[in-house]
């Protein structure tokens, strides 16, 4: 599964994607591997309500299952316009 | 509907020309444009990240809803990514309707969700650093709007 | 705050662009622009007749009236009158804010209120001949919303 | 007093302007005399209500005063914009 980071996430994570083998059920599970992993991981998770997510480039929300999903990706709130 | 995502300055006031140069049937055309803004102690620099596999996706999409909330002839959407400076403009909405109720109403629309729902990060650089720009409880109220 | 009322063409994209040229402190431009509509069978022409001594007064008075309600960095307002052809620009408004909320209240407060409080009347030719353009009931009720 | 007249107010009394010699009290006052004089006064001011009027370039009303005023406009709603 591809994992994508943006913005202060990816900056505090250092990579903007990477590949991992997880059996996580949903994203919050997926969040917990990761935070398990490492400091910097654990640093940009820390505040969950200030992340958003996406499955297959759809906005998502942290409940919802993996099954299926190829590319997960995680960053704060939108700034555009 | 046009939809363009694009690291390269535009000129928008040609935009809105050959917008309108497409629309002989419409009475009202509505533009947002947004700006760089300069910010005291002087802006070095905006840097717009984007997440390409699903920013012009996630646009397509909130134009579609405009078209099908209000009667619209066309809707054009431009946004900017990478390097920018102050004055620049980052990224513009146009709308075409008979009504000018409709147009202005898709137009604040695009705007809200484009802003809060599009899959772009603005950092500014000033002499006092970089930082992300923090995201407004407001713009997110402002999709209430809408429901 | 700038208000034109002039006879001839003029270009959109052009004051659109020289408009947001002097605004580098501000992150929001909204325009409208009014189109001649072409209609069902042709229009051979439009005829708008205004007040002279009355049609700047008036458009100044509307306009003040937006900067005192929404937080406006400067205003433009544009209507022609005289002999106008389908596809030509009636008229443009454009509002600069720091706040893209009050840039697109204020250009809809603008509209309506141009509407049906400028001294100015359209009358079309078309195939079945020349007749007035009638008020809607629909912009008399647009002002309620401002009250 | 000036009288100004546009659109097809205008074109029903044939003229876009004209001074008058009045007593009227009131804008009503001055519709009525103008009415008493020629049917073409008649027939553009036959529907008050689709009428508006100014006032020295101030939209004011039917029943406002006319006590100072130098020049009185009628016209349909307008249809700017």
């Amino acid at each position: 599964m591809d994992i994508m980071y943006f913005a202060w996430v990816r900056e505090r994570i250092g990579l903007p994607k990477e590949t991992v083998e997880t059996q996580a059920a949903t994203v919050s599970d997926l969040v917990a591997e990761l935070v398990a992993r490492e400091d910097r991981y654990a640093a940009a998770f820390a505040d969950i309500t200030a992340l958003r997510v996406a499955l297959d480039q759809e906005l998502s929300d942290f409940d919802a299952p993996l099954a299926g999903v190829r590319e997960v990706a995680f960053f704060p709130p939108m700034t555009g316009g | 509907m046009i939809v363009r995502v694009q690291e390269n300055l535009f000129d928008a006031g040609a935009e809105l020309n050959s917008f309108a140069k497409n629309q002989p049937t419409v009475g009202a055309i509505v533009t947002f444009t947004g700006l760089v803004r300069d910010v005291a102690g002087g802006l070095q620099g905006m840097e717009i990240e984007h997440y390409p596999g699903m920013t012009a996706k996630a646009i397509e999409a909130i134009a579609a809803d405009a078209q099908n909330r209000w009667s619209l002839a066309d809707v054009l959407v431009i946004h900017r990514y990478g390097t920018l400076h102050a004055t620049d403009p980052i990224m513009m909405v146009a709308t075409a309707s008979k009504h000018r109720a409709d147009a202005f109403a898709a137009a604040d629309f695009l705007m809200d969700y484009l802003k809060s729902r599009a899959p772009f990060w603005k950092k500014e650089t000033t002499g006092d650093g970089a930082s992300w720009v923090a995201a407004k409880d407001d713009d997110e109220e402002a999709l209430n709007r809408w429901s």
